[in-house]
Order: C-alpha cells, then sequence, then structure tokens
C-alpha cells in the first residue's frame, strides 16, 4: 500500500538532492532518477488498482477537508496518474542513453520536478495547490525547454516563460476572484458552493481559467509558444511537454470547468468552439512544414483541439470518447517523438529532406513511427481508429454536423501530411541499415504495442473511461467522496 | 467588501500597467519587470479580498472576527515564492540570451517561426 | 443443307461483290471519259492475285490479319438479313450484335498491316479508326431512331415491319435516312471519306504492303464488304421483298456511294471527323427528334 | 468461415512478410497459399447466404460479416485476381513488404464484400484504401498521396452519411432504409460518394490514372480490376438496397447518374487514346469501363444492373489480363511507354496473344466477355427509350477500338526496336495469369447465361426480375444474342478463310523492313508510327482538353494548403505578438459574455 502522495513527495524531495547524488557519483545521476521514475510508477499502478473498488481521499495536516489541503483520486485522477507514471517511466528509460547536457543532474532535477508537478496537478483537490503545482510544472517545464542552451532552446524557453507565466498569473486571478466571494478554495467545497457565486464572477473566473490553463492546454489562440518552444527542446522533452504536461494543463481546464464551475453550455459551446478552431488552424500550420518535429507540435496542437472539441460536447459518451483521444495522443505522440529522436541522430536537421530515406536505414524506428502516425489519423484496428470514430458518433448524437464535417476535414489534412512525412522516409533505396541500440527502442516499442493491443480491444479501456467520464459529469458524487463520509 | 473597491480598482490597475509593459517593451528585463508587475498586482488582489476594516492581524488570541483573513495571505505568500522562481528563471534565460543572441531585444528572438 | 445454303450465300454475296466492284470501275471511268476496265476485271484481278507465286510475307500477324479480315465479314454477312426471305442467323444476333460483329474485319486487317513497319500502314488505320468516331456514330444514332420507332433492335423484325415500297423507312424517317447515307460513305471509305486508303498520300494505306494471295483476300473481303454495308442501309431504311429486290436496291445504294465518290474532292481527317459531328450529327439528332414528336 | 476468408489474408500478410524477408520464393508461395484459400471456401458457398456476427471488438462497437450473394459474385472475382497477381508478383521479384501491403489490400477488399453493417464496411474500405496505397507509396509518393487523399474524401463522406444513419434509425445493419428520418438525397450522395471516388466514375476519377500507372506492375490488375470494384458493389447496395424505395421514385436521379456513367465511359475513352503510357491508356479504358456500369446502375431495369455486373466481370477479366500483359511485358522490357517499345510480337508471342484477346474483349467484340455486358446495356437503354444515352455509351465504344488498337500496335506491332532484339519470352509465373484469364474471358463470352444465371438470382433478392436467357443465349424485350452461335459461327469462317488463305501458294517470309518504303530503311530512323497516333483528335478536340476536372480539385486542394501558408503566419515567433493574441482573447470573451458580465 502506498499513498499516492509519496508519488509528489518522494519526487520532489529527490530532485533537490540531485546535486548530493551527482556530487557522489555522476554516473549514480540517472539510476537514481530511474528508480524513482519506477517507484512512481508502481504508485501509480497501486493507486489505479485501488481507485477501481472506490475513489481514495488522502488527508494532509489531519485535517479533514474542506479545512486542509486534500488529494482526491478519483477513476479520472487514476486513469491519468497512470498513463503519465507509465510514459514517463518509459521517457526515464529513453533518457538512459540519451545525449544530455551537462550537468546532466540539473536536467534530470528539471525532470523530477515536472514529473513531480505534473502527477499534483492531476490529483490535488485544492484550487490552490493546483495553482502551485502548475507554477512548479511550468517552471520546470521552463527550464527544460531552455535546457540546451542553444539560440533555439532559450528561444523557446522563453516565449514559453513569458506566456506561461501571464496565463498561471490570470488562472491565480480566477482563484483569487472564486476565493473572493465562497471563501474556500478547496476544489469540491466550491463545486458545493457555486451556487453562492454570483454569475459575473463566474463567468469572469471562466474566462481567466480558459485562458490561463489555455496556456498549458494549448488552446488557440494562447498556444504560439508550442510550436516554437517543441522545435527548440530537447527530444525527449518535447515528448513529455506534448503528452504529460499539455494533458495536465488540459486535466485542470476540464477539472475546473466541469466540477468547480459546474458545465455550463455557455462554457461548454465556447471549449467546443475553441477546440475546432485550435484543431483546424494547427492542422492547416502543419499541411506545409517543412520540420517534422514543428509538424507534429502542430498536430500535437490539433490533437488537443479535438480533445477540447470533445469535452466540449459534455454528454457522457463524448467525455469518454474525449478521453479515449486524450489517452491516444498521449500514446501516439510519444511514439512520434522518441522516434523522432532517434531518426534525428542520424541525421542533421529534422527538415523533411534531410530524413528521407530514413524508414529504411531506421527499419523498426521508421515503422514504430508509422504505426504512430496511422493510428494517430485513424488506420483500423489501431487505437486511434476507435477513439475517432467514438468520437464522431457522439458528435453525431448531438447532430452537430458542421463540427463532424470540420473534423473529418481536419482529418484528412492531417492524413495528408503524415502520410507524406511516412512516404519520404521509405523514398530511396540505397541505404544502409544501421538500427539503434534496443534499449532506446524498448519504450517506443511498448508504446506501439499499447498501441496495437488497444487497437484490438479497445474494450479493456471502457469501464475506466466510462467511470472517469462519469466522474466528470456526476458533480454531486465527486463533492460527496471529499465533503462527505469517504474515509480517508 | 465596497469598501475594498479602491483596493481592488488598483490592483487590478498594477496588473494591467504590467501586462501593457510586457506588451510594448523590446527589452526583456523591462518585460520581466512587466511580468513582475501583474503578479504583484495580482497578489494585491488576493490580500485585499481578506482584508477587513480595522481587521488585525490573524493570531490566535484574538477573536476571530475582529481579524483579517488569514487564508489570503498565505497564499499570497506562497505566490510570491513561486514569482520569485520564475523571475529569477527569467533572468537566467536573459543572462544566456544575451550571451547567444547579444542582445536583449525580444523582437529579435524569431528564430523560429511559422 | 443449311450448310449448303450457307455457302451459296457466300459465294454469291462474293461474286456479287465483285461484280459491283467491276461495275463501278466502269461507271468511274464513264464519268471520267475513260473507257475502263471490262465489268468482270475483279474476278480477273482477284484469281490472278490469288494464283501469284512470289508472295511476300512480314510475320504471322501480317498474314492472319487478311485472313481474320475475310472470317469477320463472313460471319458479319451471316448475322445481315437478306431481305426479309432469307434471316440466316439473323435471329441469334440483332442490330448490335451485328455493328460489333462489322468491326472485326477491320480490326483484322489492321493487325496485320500493323506488323508491317511502314508508317503509310498505320497512318492509314490511324485515320481510319479516327474517321469511325464519326461515321459510326452517325450510322448508329439513324439507326437507333427507327429502333426506338419500332422498339425492336433485331433487323428481321425491322425489315418485316416496314415492308414494301411505299412503306419505306426512307421517308418517314428521311432526316436519319439522309445522315445515314452521309455515314454509309465514309464506312464504305468513298470519298470524300477516302481518307484511309488516300493513294496519292499514303500509297493505298493500309493496303500498302499487302501482296500476292494477302491481297488477293483483302479484295474478297472489300467485295463482301460493299454488300453487307450497303444490305445494312437497305434493311433498315429500304424496307423488306425478295432477295432480288434486296440486290438490287444494295446496287443502287452502292452506285449512288460511287457517283458521289467521283465528284467529290478528300477530307482532310480532321475536317472529315468534324464534319461528322457538324452536320450529319445535327440531322439525325434531328431525326431522333422527329421520332419522339412522331410518337 | 467468413471470417476465415478475411483473416486468411491478414495472417497470410503477416507470415509472408516475415518469411519473404530471408526467402523472396518462399514468401510469395506462403502467399499463394493465404490467397488460395478464400477462393477455396468461397466456390461452395453459392448457394445460400449467412449471417455472422461475432464481436472481435468488446467494446459499444461490434463487427459483423454476412454473405451475400453480391457479395460473393465480387468477393470470388476479387480473390482470383489477387492469387493471379502473386505470380506476376513473383517474376516481379517484389519484395516483402509489398506481399505485406497488398495482402492486407485484398483482405480490406474482402471486408468490404462480407461486411453486414456499415462500420465494418468502412472499417475494411479504409483498410483497403490505406494498404493499397502503401504498395507504392515509397516509389511513387505523389500519386499514392493523391489516391489516399481522394479515397479519404469518399470514405470520410460515407462515414458521415454512416454517423447520420445511425442517429437517425439506431442500428448500423446494412438494411433498406425505410421511414427514414433524415433528408434522403443528402445522405445518399454521401454515401455513393466514397463508391463514386473509389469506382473511379467521373468527376472523381483523377487520381486513377497516375495511380493505376504508378502502382507496381503487378499489383495493378487487382487495383483496376477488383479494387475498383468494391465502388461498383457500394453503388449495386446504394441504390437497388439501401436507398432503393428513393432509387425507384426518383427516376430523375437515376437518369442523370446513368448521364454520368455514359459521358465518364466516353470522355475517360478519348483521354485514352491520348495517353503515350500504355498503363494510362489502361487506366482511362478502366474508368470508361466503370462508366458502362455506372451507366446501368443508373438506368436500374432489371436488364441493364445484369448488364453492368455482366460488364464489371468482363472488365475484370480483360482490364487485369491487360494489366497482366504490360506486366510481363514491363519484366523484360523495362518500360511501360508506347513510343519506346514496339515489334515485340516476334519475342512474346503468348503475351501478344493474350493481348490480342484482352483488346478483343476489352472493345467489346463477340464472342469475348466484353460483349454481352455491352449488349444487355444497349437493349435496356433502348427499351427505356434514351436514345441520346445510346449514342453516348456507342460513341464510347468506338473509342475503345481506337485505344485499344494503339496498345497493341505500339507494344506488338511495327519494327522492332534495336534494344529490344534479344528479348525473351516473359518467365513462366508471368505467364500464368494470362493464360488462366484467357479462360473466362472466352468462357463467359459464348455461354454469357452461366453469369446470368448468377446476376438474376441477386436481382431477385433486390425485387427485380431476371434476365431470360439459356446457358449461350440472352434475349431482350427488343432482340437476342447468342454467344455460341456467334462463335460457332466465327470458327466456321475462320475456317473457310484459313482454307482460302491455304490452299494457295506458301507465302516467302521477310523482314518487316523489307518493306515499301521506295529503298533501304536508313539506319536510326524509326518506322514505328506511334507518338502522336491520334494527333488529329487531339487538335480538334484541344479546347474540349483544356477543360480538367483534375485542374478544379487541384485548384481547392492548393487553396486549401495555401490557406495553411497563409494562416500559420499566425505563429508569428513573436512573443509580443503572442501575448496581443491572449490580450485580444480575453477581450473577446470579456465581449462576448458582456451581457452577463454587468456588475
Amino acid at each position: 500500500m502506498v499513498s499516492p502522495i509519496l508519488a509528489i513527495v518522494i519526487p520532489l524531495a529527490i530532485a533537490f538532492l540531485m546535486p548530493f547524488f551527482s556530487a557522489l557519483s555522476r554516473k549514480s545521476v540517472k539510476w537514481v532518477f530511474l528508480a524513482v521514475i519506477a517507484f512512481n510508477f508502481y504508485a501509480a499502478i497501486m493507486t489505479f488498482l485501488r481507485v477501481l473498488s472506490g475513489p481514495i481521499l488522502v488527508v494532509t495536516a489531519g485535517i479533514k477537508p474542506p479545512f486542509a489541503i486534500n488529494l482526491l483520486i478519483g477513476p479520472l485522477g487514476g486513469l491519468l496518474f497512470l498513463l503519465f507514471e507509465g510514459v514517463a517511466f518509459l521517457y526515464a528509460i529513453f533518457l538512459l542513453k540519451a545525449e544530455i547536457k551537462e550537468p546532466v543532474h540539473r536536467f534530470f532535477m528539471l525532470f523530477l520536478l515536472n514529473v513531480a508537478g505534473a502527477t499534483g496537478m492531476i490529483l490535488t483537490g485544492d484550487l490552490f495547490n493546483l495553482f502551485v503545482f502548475l507554477e512548479i510544472t511550468g517552471i520546470s517545464a521552463y527550464g527544460l525547454v531552455g535546457f540546451k542552451r542553444d539560440k533555439k532552446g532559450l528561444e523557446g524557453g522563453v516565449k514559453y516563460l513569458i506566456l506561461g507565466s501571464v496565463g498561471s498569473t490570470l488562472f491565480l486571478l480566477g482563484v483569487a476572484l472564486l476565493y473572493s466571494q465562497v471563501g474556500t478554495l478547496n476544489m469540491a467545497d466550491i463545486a458545493g458552493r457555486i451556487w453562492m457565486l454570483k454569475k459575473p464572477t463566474l463567468y469572469a473566473a471562466f474566462i481567466m481559467f480558459l485562458v490561463g490553463l489555455g496556456v498549458e492546454a494549448e488552446l488557440f489562440p494562447m498556444n504560439a509558444w508550442v510550436p516554437d518552444a517543441y522545435e527548440g527542446a530537447h527530444d525527449t522533452v518535447t515528448a513529455i511537454l506534448s503528452t504529460v504536461l499539455s494533458k495536465a494543463g488540459l486535466y485542470a481546464l476540464i477539472r475546473v470547468v466541469f466540477t468547480v464551475l459546474s458545465p455550463q453550455k455557455a462554457f461548454l459551446d465556447l471549449l467546443l468552439w475553441a477546440g475546432l478552431i485550435t484543431l483546424l488552424l494547427a492542422e492547416l500550420s502543419a499541411l506545409r512544414q517543412k520540420n517534422v518535429k514543428r509538424m507534429i507540435a502542430y498536430s500535437s496542437v490539433g490533437q488537443m483541439g479535438l480533445v477540447v472539441f470533445a469535452f466540449g460536447m459534455g454528454s457522457l459518451f463524448a467525455l469518454q470518447a474525449a478521453l479515449f483521444q486524450a489517452v491516444n495522443h498521449v500514446l501516439s505522440k510519444g511514439v512520434l517523438f522518441l522516434s523522432l529522436a532517434i531518426m534525428g541522430k542520424k541525421r542533421e536537421g529534422l527538415e523533411l529532406e534531410n530524413l528521407r530515406g530514413i524508414g529504411r536505414e531506421l527499419p523498426v524506428t521508421g515503422l514504430l513511427f508509422s504505426i504512430g502516425a496511422l493510428s494517430l489519423l485513424g488506420l483500423p484496428f489501431l487505437s486511434g481508429f476507435w477513439s475517432k470514430i467514438s468520437l464522431l458518433l457522439s458528435t453525431a448524437d448531438l447532430k452537430l454536423w458542421v463540427p463532424l464535417g470540420l473534423v473529418l476535414l481536419a482529418s484528412i489534412i492531417e492524413a495528408f501530411y503524415y502520410l507524406r512525412t511516412i512516404g519520404v522516409f521509405y523514398t530511396g533505396t540505397d541505404f544502409r541499415f544501421r538500427e539503434t541500440a534496443f534499449i532506446r527502442l524498448l519504450p517506443v516499442l511498448v508504446l506501439v504495442f499499447v498501441i496495437l493491443y488497444l487497437g484490438f480491444r479497445p474494450g479493456v479501456l471502457a469501464p475506466y473511461l466510462k467511470g472517469a467520464a462519469k466522474e466528470l459529469v456526476d458533480r454531486s458524487g465527486y463533492i460527496g467522496w471529499v465533503i462527505g463520509g469517504l474515509k480517508p | 467588501m465596497a469598501e475594498n473597491i479602491i483596493f481592488y480598482g488598483s490592483s487590478i490597475a498594477l496588473a494591467a500597467i504590467g501586462l501593457l509593459i510586457a506588451l510594448t517593451r523590446r527589452n526583456l528585463i523591462k518585460i520581466i519587470i512587466g511580468l513582475d508587475l501583474m503578479e504583484t498586482g495580482v497578489n494585491m488582489f488576493l490580500i485585499s479580498i481578506g482584508y477587513r476594516r480595522g481587521g488585525t492581524a490573524p493570531i490566535f488570541d484574538i477573536p476571530l472576527s475582529k481579524a483579517v483573513d488569514p487564508v489570503p495571505q498565505a497564499l499570497v505568500l506562497t505566490a510570491i515564492v513561486i514569482g520569485v522562481a520564475v523571475t529569477a528563471l527569467a533572468l537566467t534565460f536573459a543572462v544566456r540570451i544575451h550571451e547567444k543572441y547579444g542582445t536583449l531585444d525580444i523582437s529579435k528572438l524569431r528564430e523560429m517561426k511559422w | 443443307m443449311v450448310i449448303l445454303e450457307f455457302f451459296l450465300v457466300l459465294i454469291g454475296i462474293t461474286a456479287l461483290g465483285l461484280l459491283y466492284g467491276g461495275i463501278a470501275r466502269k461507271w468511274s471511268a464513264r464519268i471520267q471519259r475513260r473507257y475502263g476496265p471490262p465489268f468482270y476485271q475483279n474476278f480477273l484481278d482477284v484469281f490472278k492475285l490469288l494464283g501469284k507465286k512470289n508472295t511476300k510475307s512480314h510475320g504471322v500477324m501480317f498474314a492472319l490479319g487478311p485472313v481474320i479480315a475475310f472470317t469477320g465479314i463472313i460471319l458479319s454477312l451471316f448475322f445481315l438479313p437478306l431481305g426479309n426471305s432469307r434471316p440466316l442467323l439473323s435471329f441469334e444476333g440483332d442490330i448490335f450484335v451485328l455493328f460489333y460483329l462489322l468491326v472485326i474485319a477491320p480490326l483484322g486487317m489492321a493487325l496485320g498491316a500493323g506488323e508491317a513497319a511502314n508508317p503509310n500502314a498505320t497512318i492509314g488505320i490511324a485515320r481510319g479508326l479516327t474517321l469511325m468516331l464519326g461515321y459510326e456514330l452517325i450510322f448508329f444514332l439513324s439507326a437507333i431512331a427507327v429502333m426506338v420507332k419500332f422498339n425492336t433492335a433485331s433487323l428481321w423484325k425491322i425489315v418485316e415491319i416496314q415492308g414494301t415500297f411505299p412503306k419505306w423507312n426512307l421517308f418517314p424517317f428521311f432526316l436519319s435516312a439522309f445522315a445515314g447515307l452521309i455515314a454509309l460513305q465514309g464506312m464504305m471509305g468513298e470519298k470524300p471519306f477516302d481518307l484511309i486508303v488516300a493513294p496519292h498520300e499514303i500509297a493505298s494505306g493500309p493496303m500498302v504492303e499487302y501482296n500476292g494471295k494477302y491481297l488477293g483476300l483483302l479484295q474478297l473481303y472489300h467485295a463482301i464488304a460493299i454488300v453487307v454495308e450497303t444490305g445494312l442501309f437497305v434493311n433498315v431504311f429500304l424496307g423488306g421483298g425478295s432477295i432480288l429486290t434486296f440486290i438490287l436496291k444494295t446496287f443502287f445504294v452502292f452506285m449512288l456511294a460511287v457517283t458521289i465518290d467521283n465528284i467529290m474532292p478528300r477530307f482532310r481527317i480532321g475536317q472529315a471527323v468534324k464534319f461528322y459531328w457538324k452536320y450529319p450529327l445535327i440531322i439525325s439528332l434531328l431525326g431522333i427528334l422527329v421520332v419522339f414528336i412522331w410518337r | 468461415m467468413t471470417f476465415w476468408v478475411i483473416a486468411s489474408y491478414f495472417l497470410g500478410g503477416i507470415v509472408a512478410y516475415v518469411l519473404a524477408r530471408p526467402s523472396r520464393k518462399i514468401g510469395a508461395f506462403v502467399a499463394l497459399l493465404f490467397s488460395i484459400y478464400p477462393l477455396y471456401a468461397l466456390i461452395p458457398a453459392l448457394d445460400g447466404g449467412f449471417y455472422l456476427r461475432f464481436t472481435v471488438i468488446p467494446y459499444y462497437l461490434h463487427l459483423s460479416f454476412r454473405l451475400t450473394l453480391l457479395g460473393w459474385f465480387f468477393a470470388l472475382i476479387a480473390a482470383t485476381l489477387y492469387s493471379l497477381s502473386l505470380f506476376s508478383a513473383y517474376s516481379e521479384k517484389r519484395d516483402s513488404f509489398f506481399l505485406l501491403s497488398s495482402m492486407f489490400s485484398a483482405g480490406g477488399l474482402m471486408g468490404v464484400f462480407l461486411a453486414a453493417d456499415y462500420l465494418t464496411l468502412f472499417i475494411f474500405f479504409e483498410i483497403m484504401a490505406f494498404f493499397s496505397a502503401f504498395t507504392f507509396i515509397r516509389e511513387h509518393r505523389r500519386s499514392a498521396l493523391k489516391y489516399i487523399i481522394y479515397s479519404l474524401v469518399g470514405s470520410y463522406a460515407f462515414l458521415a452519411a454512416l454517423l447520420v444513419i445511425n442517429r437517425s434509425t439506431g442500428s448500423l445493419e446494412i438494411t433498406p432504409l425505410s421511414g427514414f428520418g433524415g433528408s434522403v438525397p443528402a445522405v445518399m450522395s454521401l454515401f455513393i460518394l466514397a463508391f463514386w471516388v473509389k469506382s473511379a466514375v467521373m468527376p472523381f476519377h483523377p487520381w486513377a490514372p497516375s495511380a493505376y500507372a504508378d502502382s507496381p506492375h503487378s499489383y495493378t490488375p487487382f487495383f483496376s480490376g477488383a479494387l475498383s470494384k468494391s465502388g461498383v458493389y457500394g453503388l449495386v447496395l446504394a441504390f437497388f438496397y439501401i436507398f432503393a424505395g428513393f432509387f425507384k421514385s426518383h427516376h430523375a436521379f437515376g437518369y442523370i447518374f446513368a448521364w454520368i456513367g455514359a459521358l465518364t465511359a466516353l470522355f475517360a475513352g478519348i483521354y485514352a487514346l491520348l495517353q503515350d503510357d500504355a498503363k494510362k491508356l489502361l487506366a482511362y479504358s478502366s474508368i470508361s469501363q466503370l462508366g458502362y456500369v455506372a451507366f446501368g446502375l443508373g438506368l436500374g431495369t432489371s436488364l441493364s444492373i445484369t448488364g453492368s455486373l455482366f460488364v464489371a466481370l468482363g472488365h475484370a477479366v480483360f482490364e487485369s489480363l491487360l494489366f497482366f500483359v504490360i506486366a510481363a511485358v514491363y519484366i523484360r522490357t523495362g518500360t511501360t511507354m508506347l513510343t519506346e517499345m514496339g515489334g515485340l510480337i516476334k519475342k512474346m508471342p503468348i503475351s501478344f496473344i493474350a493481348l490480342l484477346f484482352g483488346i478483343i474483349a476489352a472493345a467489346g467484340i463477340p464472342p469475348t466477355v466484353g460483349f454481352p455486358g455491352k449488349w444487355m446495356l444497349y437493349e435496356a437503354v433502348l427499351e427505356k427509350g434514351y436514345p441520346l444515352l445510346a449514342g453516348a455509351i456507342f460513341a464510347a465504344s468506338i473509342t475503345a477500338f481506337l485505344y485499344c488498337y494503339r496498345l497493341i500496335y505500339s507494344i506488338f506491332l511495327g519494327p522492332l526496336k534495336k534494344e529490344f532484339r534479344d528479348v525473351r519470352e516473359a518467365p513462366f509465373p508471368a505467364l500464368v495469369p494470362l493464360l488462366l484469364l484467357l479462360i473466362p474471358l472466352l468462357f463467359f463470352g459464348l455461354f454469357p447465361g452461366y453469369v446470368v444465371d448468377v446476376t438474376d438470382s441477386i436481382l431477385r433478392e433486390f425485387g427485380y426480375l431476371g434476365v431470360p436467357h439459356t446457358p449461350a443465349k440472352l434475349l431482350s424485350g427488343l432482340g437476342t444474342f447468342n454467344g455460341l452461335a456467334v462463335g460457332i459461327t466465327m470458327g466456321a469462317a475462320f475456317v473457310i478463310a484459313f482454307l482460302v488463305h491455304a490452299v494457295f501458294s506458301r507465302s516467302r517470309k521477310v523482314s518487316e523492313l523489307n518493306n515499301y518504303t521506295a529503298g533501304e530503311v536508313a539506319e536510326g530512323v524509326s518506322m514505328h508510327y506511334v507518338a502522336d497516333f491520334y494527333k488529329f483528335i487531339e487538335r480538334e478536340l484541344h479546347g474540349f482538353l483544356k477543360l480538367r476536372v483534375e485542374a478544379l480539385f487541384n485548384w481547392i486542394a492548393e487553396g486549401i494548403g495555401g490557406l495553411g501558408e497563409v494562416l500559420r503566419r499566425v505563429y508569428a515567433g513573436d512573443i509580443q505578438a503572442y501575448l496581443v493574441y491572449l490580450i485580444l482573447f480575453l477581450g473577446f470573451l470579456f465581449t462576448l459574455y458582456r451581457g452577463v458580465l454587468r456588475w
């Protein structure tokens, strides 16, 4: 029995002990890092299994909520927790062989902070705590993006930093607005007293949250930093930004809108259209993009738009589809960025022309990349297909025909540029076989395996998705868990 | 609450000024200052939420109704710490950027676009 | 017995065709104020060609081409009713079948001519095929007017329904018949549509390399083709009757074509196709319109 | 069993992929084995369709299959062609990935024919489209992308229709839509778009010439002959089963579709004349043939539907035969350009004979499989009394003569090129499909009744009457066609003609260059009239040929790309611009909620 709070505390603590470990033995750093992430993964698995039987409430300082900060892990939290730690664990394995700029221990320190922050964001039940974790995640992410300390890295980092800090300031303003009227910071407590809020405050708070968290959740027009930061950052950092960080931001946004503020029609519609515009704009931007990494960055933005769009539909079925899509996005983007990282080692620059024939040179990596991309654009019997089809089914259920058409259009655009990329990867014949080390392929292989497994048995995920979606829809249930009799 | 309106107004104004600086100045250092101002504004806003006319420090030995709300103060303490961290990181970036680009003009940082 | 009849028809029609050809040569000569060869000259030509000892072949397909051409035209002949007295195989295939069977012969010739590496032959074929885009369509459209009216595709039935002289389709369907006549001119390769052979330009086109018995076979093919092509027109537009009247009608239609041939210059291929796509097309479409109004 | 018919391809694809890496021969052989199993399983399955529903996907979605007679008809064609194409692929020395992707595409196609619900249909349609594109995306990225994008537009339209149907009826099962809530014409248009695109009927054909030309030569026969049939299958299903009520009560729709089909047949035929690449020529020919099919479906009488199905079968036989010949020729000559070949008859006689029969069928000359279908279409259109339509398809069939002659002449006739002096006949495996396809080509031409037996049963399932027939003879209200009579007479006539040929003295064989060209042929002067073969037609039609629907689609695609090019300037790279967006968005939200936000 591992308390989920340890998954936040231990990485935080170890992160600050990193210089100490580094002084002890420079080689030990990455193993310590791996061990911590492995522990987190373990904690996530244990928590996930426990959540199956009921939500977990963790109380700090021995005081019952709403008077103290508490963690609450429902089905949604459990799912994301497992996903985040699992992916982070795979990244950690991938990092074992990666070339990282010195000082290495600081990189791992930032990485640990980032993981801890993201974990905290999805586990916490307190709005201000959420802000704190948001900032921890953010600051470590700025640092990670700029870590390469070359021109591109610094540029991406500083852009991210400025937008990110404005965003989190706005978020804080939103928190302040809520607190001024409700007088509490516990999410469940606020949710229970949302009737106390005057309508203007509610809307103003929503605006602040949307804009503030939209920066992390990559919503247009707050997402302009994304391509720059993704392109500038270290490959694995890009992967974690695209998979874990964006989902954490998204989680915060969704949690705030659905649980805390109550899902008003106006809010959902705004989410829906914001998501749709994000999707279309990002896909269009990716269409003529020559740099593959940047292209995938745009695609990542687009996928986030799609997920937000699905959340904006607000029906139980749509929420399941959205979560499924989010899961798939994590899996696919993990595959894409990691395999791109492997490819990047063999060639100079990630321009499309430079990557000609790379699939012949690195057949396994090329195949994995292709599967990731195909899953993303919905080839049947890959998990991406099922999420997309269920998303579209829920769109049709709500008779949203215009958005449906636009989503399909975006899918076609996406298919075009991904297939073009895959095609270029396999163009040409005179390339030598020089596959990379197995240990670097392993994480990608695992992700692809999950994609394939879910492609053939998407049903295994269904109950968890359903539980998570129910958690979002059923506000009183959530309030009841925290305020009511749920034993810590 | 109404008596606090002047605090609210001024704190929001401060945040707006900070944002304006971040928008209009080209120098990275100035932008960081702007961001700091903005944060300070929001912090002030938080403080003023908890403010009660004539209230005293929230110490346990006085009746609770006399004291100002302690929570925002705790929040602001945290927020300030975070703000410091952000500012420190931002300044590090500024130093590095000056090393690489030889300028702090933010409009020169357009290596990556479109 | 039936087989014997078929043989008789085959031999008779071949002889008839050769005779027509001979008479046409004489007729042309007279129009041009020449004396001209005797009317049986074509028989002599064919026998001489078939009997030649020094025949050159350019390959298997070259040799098979005339054979296929001859095969094709015999086949078409049997599917053509000769007036309303001799149905032959007309019940086993209707007018559409005949249209397609008629293509076999030129195709065979074209295949054979193609194997001889003479560009003149191929140019002739290309012209012929292009011309087909013109006249086949026109002939089809003029025939379909009749078919739509009578609601049948069977050539035999068309012949039967229209009956004898005053009830010829020529009169009610005069527009279609006129267009059909223009198409027939192209189908038989008479001027102004003799671009396929065009002796002065491409040295008689597809036949340029043929000699000896191959040329003889091709002459036989031409002989039957004259009767079959005019016969098709006769059956559709000029009513039924005994086999004798059928022969007379085909003769007159053929002589009309020859006469026109003698007084016309030759189109360029582009002009010819364009011509067909212009006036005859309009006329045949009007013919169809007439049918629809009439119904 | 149905499951294994499909699974055999997927399983076989993977096994062949693995085995072909060490040894190509074993891989191809295993692929062949796996592709023959469906054939073996399908042939006896004729009697009685069945319905199979099994949940592969324990989610709220599931797959279901059933074997209908229509599906069986097409599935059998597809399975046969795929097995044959493997012989050719073996000779072409195709690699393991080709085996994988082509097998998967065949499996996808099978799934389309055997699907019992729309989602299954869509899933397998997607698989088919993607994997057929993967067979050539490596060598010819542009045309593969073009193909896949056209396919995706179609299949996403289908998906939209599927969603609408699901929303209105609450079921995804393929059943006739009666009492349907939505707007039928709109849904139907969306529904058929996918199949329209896949069958390459104009105006959605532009993908086909480039895709057919660039796909692996041994795959193209299957691509053109079988994959396009999924489009025909879908159209039949839509017109006569799912939307049958609408289709029967709205004649105008069928009439317009018949015109689309007829014009497709005509225009594609004209385009085919002007191609210099044999595969492009055949691609347009394929489009033209499918135009006939669409035409017949549009007319919607039992005679015309039978005709359409027959043309579909015929097209599968002769078009793939022609493509197989091109593949065989390509193996030896390394080119598909008509202008670069010539005179190969002396070197590759078997291929020549196959091509000869192929073009005879393609031109629709009896007694081959190409004719009965066309005959039924003529009869049907005449029965309906649409003379102009009849004229249009007749003109189309004339173009068929033209391009067919050009094809055979340019490749096999004329002078032999110097570089092909040492060419041999194609390797035996590449000849296997040619020889095997000659059998149905002649058999179904002589005995069209056996096919009509099957189509009659299909028609009866859709509530139409059959076409009266005996094994050799077809009857319509207007006329008759007896394939056997034509065949026998033709044989007899050939004997007569051949006897005339044989009795007279033997001929002397001379070189094809020893000819009537006024003396010697100069060295290096080509006597091959191949380039600009139909220049006159091109000259007369150049105004018309400039109108290209492809330009419109390209313009749309360029427009979307250009839009992206403009819109991505939003990501200007300037952080202050980004901040401005944020502020503007804040402002926008405050204006949006100005009504609520009044304190």
